[in-house]
């Protein structure tokens, strides 16, 4: 495994918290109640301070000065790897829950591995925040149920969010060729050996929240290997904004 | 009558009332009225700040200005809180903001143009907030005061925040250090007039002194920010747009210019670059999320029956 | 007059024409007919192609070696001189119709007397633009009418869009010291002139539409002198990425 | 019997058919189908390229691209009123887009990630799309016949447009180059399957080819398609994604390997990367639009009465 493999990797689960992080930024102030506001903006705090400690550590790895902010702005759209669930839009509270249970629970499982990993560095970053995600998908998965199994009109937005994003949960476990190399040092993780476990359990939350689970056989990839969807190139504009304008500058 | 008199002696004894005694309707009149417009503040101080959090120049300056923001919608919960126990609902205090009557803070009435502009709020309007709010530690209602305690805490870390924001650009590249400027060109009147309108033409201070609502006129107050933000000002390098400004060596205090109040009569009364924006973010926050704040009162009803009956 | 002066006279024209044009821009592909997404792209193209023009200009009188891309991508936020009004958002087609038509009068009668100036490039650049803004205001000026005076619903969004729309008004009439001088030396244009013509013009147009002409008393400004909206920044951050994130290359 | 006797010694004369000659059910039908389908392509085809309008790196380019869409929404225009000389409202066909009843081309449903995606889609997809349409002028129905020509006028002046932006990104900086080469292998194998299932796969074909509908097999167009790019891609210098794409001798074409069909349909199928986004900015658009268009409708009938009012 190269130092290059490793980076490549890391992209692959820092760039979600980022992109995610980002997404639940756009929120901030705009939510249905200050309480679900605060708790919103808590789990995007926390994604973008993990977001932090993976940048922090890529910037290590570099041997060319990168900074964290490099890294985290000045990249072009085809070099990040998040999934395409993550960049999804805020279209409405059922989507924003939704996207986070899918997430949270694709998450919290990746953590658990991950803090078996060969390299201390994510073991240690794992073992930080799988407590907060922790959180994240007992919120989330609570307001799965209180939307799916509140009103009717909660249940259909709800249902409509489900349908709409199931198809991008499969990506979450796609590896690339270099991911292979990662996993196989022992660095990486599988997630391909929490596949089941994860659809089991989403499954399970959503009947229990009264909603359909989807049977497409339809999914949709890309993220990781840098092929976004149409919204990753208005994210970056706007996220990028300041360090591509005001080039070399300290803020 | 005599409720009053043990009212008022409690007052004078700087004790605190709390929720549960005897108040004149007044004192809870204007009590709702100050404390939801403060809390009102806080939730439309989000927007101005939260234009730059996707935009925010640096990760650790995107997680500060994140905190920081979720900071105040913190405070609004808690004076939301102080202010419902004096018996009017959530509903009502945001129906009165949405609908006009109930008045926020002009200064989130301005946008926010530039990154630097994080910086100057955090320096000028929170420093300006601080000093209006410190006294209101000891104020006589006790939940009031409470909420201020906490505060005033959070809102000095947050002032040093913005201080360090317009320090950073003024040790940067010049076009930083322009943008600073800039900067504060904007905002520095804007934030003189947050201490209200001169003392001549404000009312109801006699009595909100009584209440210990006010200790100092709005006219001390702003002296004092003056004098306060002045040094700061210098340490920067940065210049206060006032020509007249200028230390008075025998009172002890600078002389400034003067304010443009048909300015701020222009921003209270609705007609300011941002009221019609501010207002409107937060009625659709409220009417958008009507139903989810209606799912979650269905499903906690259909769990309580739920709980009931296997009890029951 | 300094050379100075003129360029930034004229960014207070151009401006507008490329900020307007780009919002119609975003419109392109959106509109409620085929007809009127051709005829908005129209009056886009005309208001892009005027920009160039302009900005073309300003890039001979530079002696920098700006290009008018230089000019059109690479200024900041402060640095750009059009009006409120044109940054405004393309809330509805009433926000859309009522904007354009505010802004066609004013600018055909701008040209009008930009005709006249003592600069020959400005003078050649308002021949060759007052037809295809005679076509724009003829345009906007028919939506309006058919808008208020169509159904109840049309004439509710059309009254809200020029409640809300006419506070921008008086800001096209705005001069700043630096655009006086322009004007003192005859080659810029004073529109106080026709300032009560614009007002008697869409009052009536207005009327004629079946809409209450607002009566506040309050404006907005300081677009002309770099302080805009909030829109701005995305505005820009939009249309500027490519340029920044790429600098220097051809295209 | 006789009337389809003469419908077909006119086809079979090259003469063309004219909405009011007499033609079979079938013939109308199939026609609706297909120039319908061409239709909705160019509407839905604004999407992805429009989505770089607001984003073109230089104002040159922006002019161009948004005069390329607005020409596609002029095809629009050309196509529905030709179709709609079968009897059909716009209505009604836009109804059968939106309820995904008619279909487009699934070259529209891959998002454009890049600038030179634009040119990408200019050389590639309008380069394919000539190839399928060229013979379409000489087509038996009239109106598609003569909307064809002035199609097929402006695609090709959008090809070369398109080919150009891949010229300047392949002599430009490695970064330029890159991203062309990039969007190369992300629309090649897409560019492909534009021409439909092979052969084998295809249905409809004879009848087509007698209707002049279709005067070459999908494969053979694709062959052409190939033939004639492949050399295209050499003088930009780029790599088209296929290691097994090389010259035969024997046959005098480019031999090429094996296209993902499973792809294909599943695009075809509705689950493309942006078949969702696409339909449903296509609804939103008429949707939000239905107000604005019933407010003319009333505007012209008021107009109207008052006319007939005044000289009646």
């Amino acid at each position: 495994m190269t130092k290059q493999n490793l980076i490549h990797y890391i992209y692959g689960i820092a760039d979600n918290a980022l992109i995610l992080g980002q997404r639940l930024s756009e929120l901030c102030g705009h939510g249905p109640t200050l309480e679900t506001d605060i708790a919103l903006t808590n789990i995007a705090l926390d994604l973008l301070g993990q977001t932090r400690s993976y940048y922090q550590y890529i910037s290590n790895l570099t041997t060319d000065g990168s900074t964290e902010d490099d890294v985290a702005f000045l990249r072009k759209e085809r070099q990040y790897r998040n999934v395409l669930l993550v960049e999804q839009p805020n279209t409405d509270f059922a989507y924003i829950i939704v996207r986070q249970y899918f997430y949270d629970v694709f998450h919290y499982m990746l953590l658990q591995e991950l803090q078996l990993s060969k390299d201390v560095n994510l073991t240690a970053i794992a073992d930080k925040s799988i407590k907060e995600v922790g959180y994240h998908q007992q919120f989330s998965g609570d307001w799965v149920k209180r939307l799916g199994d509140g009103t009717s009109e909660s249940h259909d937005k709800t249902q409509q969010a489900v349908n709409d994003l199931w198809v991008f949960t499969e990506e979450l476990f796609h590896l690339s060729n270099e991911d292979k190399i990662v996993v196989d040092s022992g660095h990486g993780i599988n997630p391909k050996s929490f596949k089941d476990q994860y659809f089991n359990k989403i499954s399970t939350l959503l009947e229990d929240a009264t909603i359909k689970v989807p049977e497409s056989k339809y999914f949709q990839k890309g993220g990781k290997d840098g092929i976004h969807s149409e919204h990753m190139g208005y994210i970056l504009a706007e996220m990028q904004y300041m360090q591509r304008t005001y080039p070399d500058m300290k803020w | 009558k005599n409720l009053e008199e043990i009212f008022e002696a409690k007052i004078a004894r700087d004790e605190k009332i709390e929720p549960k005694d005897w108040m004149p309707e007044k004192y809870r009149k204007t009590h709702i009225r100050q404390i939801s417009q403060h809390a009102h503040s806080e939730i439309v101080g989000m927007l101005p700040e939260g234009n730059w959090i996707t935009r925010a120049p640096s990760l650790r300056r995107k997680v500060a200005l994140l905190a920081k923001v979720q900071d105040e919608a913190g405070h609004g919960l808690y004076l939301y809180s102080a202010c419902e126990t004096l018996g009017i609902s959530r509903e009502e205090l945001y129906e009165q903001l949405h609908s006009g009557k109930a008045k926020y803070s002009s200064i989130f009435n301005y946008p926010t143009l530039t990154w630097a502009d994080i910086g100057a709020i955090g320096w000028l309007v929170d420093g300006a907030a601080i000093i209006n709010q410190v006294p209101l530690c000891n104020t006589s209602f006790g939940p009031y005061a409470r909420a201020m305690v906490r505060v005033c805490k959070e809102e000095s870390f947050h002032q040093r925040q913005g201080y360090e924001i317009m320090m950073t650009l003024c040790n940067g590249t010049q076009e930083q250090k322009d943008m600073a400027q800039d900067a504060l060109n904007r905002w520095w009147w804007p934030s003189l007039m947050m201490f209200g309108p001169t003392d001549e033409e404000s009312t109801h201070t006699a009595q909100s002194m009584k209440w210990k609502l006010k200790r100092k006129t709005n006219d001390e107050l702003r002296q004092q920010f003056i004098d306060q933000t002045v040094p700061q000002a210098d340490i920067l390098g940065l210049k206060i747009p006032d020509d007249n400004l200028k230390y008075n060596n025998d009172t002890g205090h600078y002389d400034f210019g003067e304010i443009d109040w048909s300015e701020f009569w222009q921003v209270v009364k609705g007609h300011g670059k941002c009221n019609k924006e501010r207002l409107n973010a937060r009625k659709n926050a409220w009417e958008n999320g009507k139903w989810v704040r209606e799912a979650a009162m269905a499903y906690a009803d259909k769990q309580h029956q739920r709980k009931t009956k296997q009890t029951g």
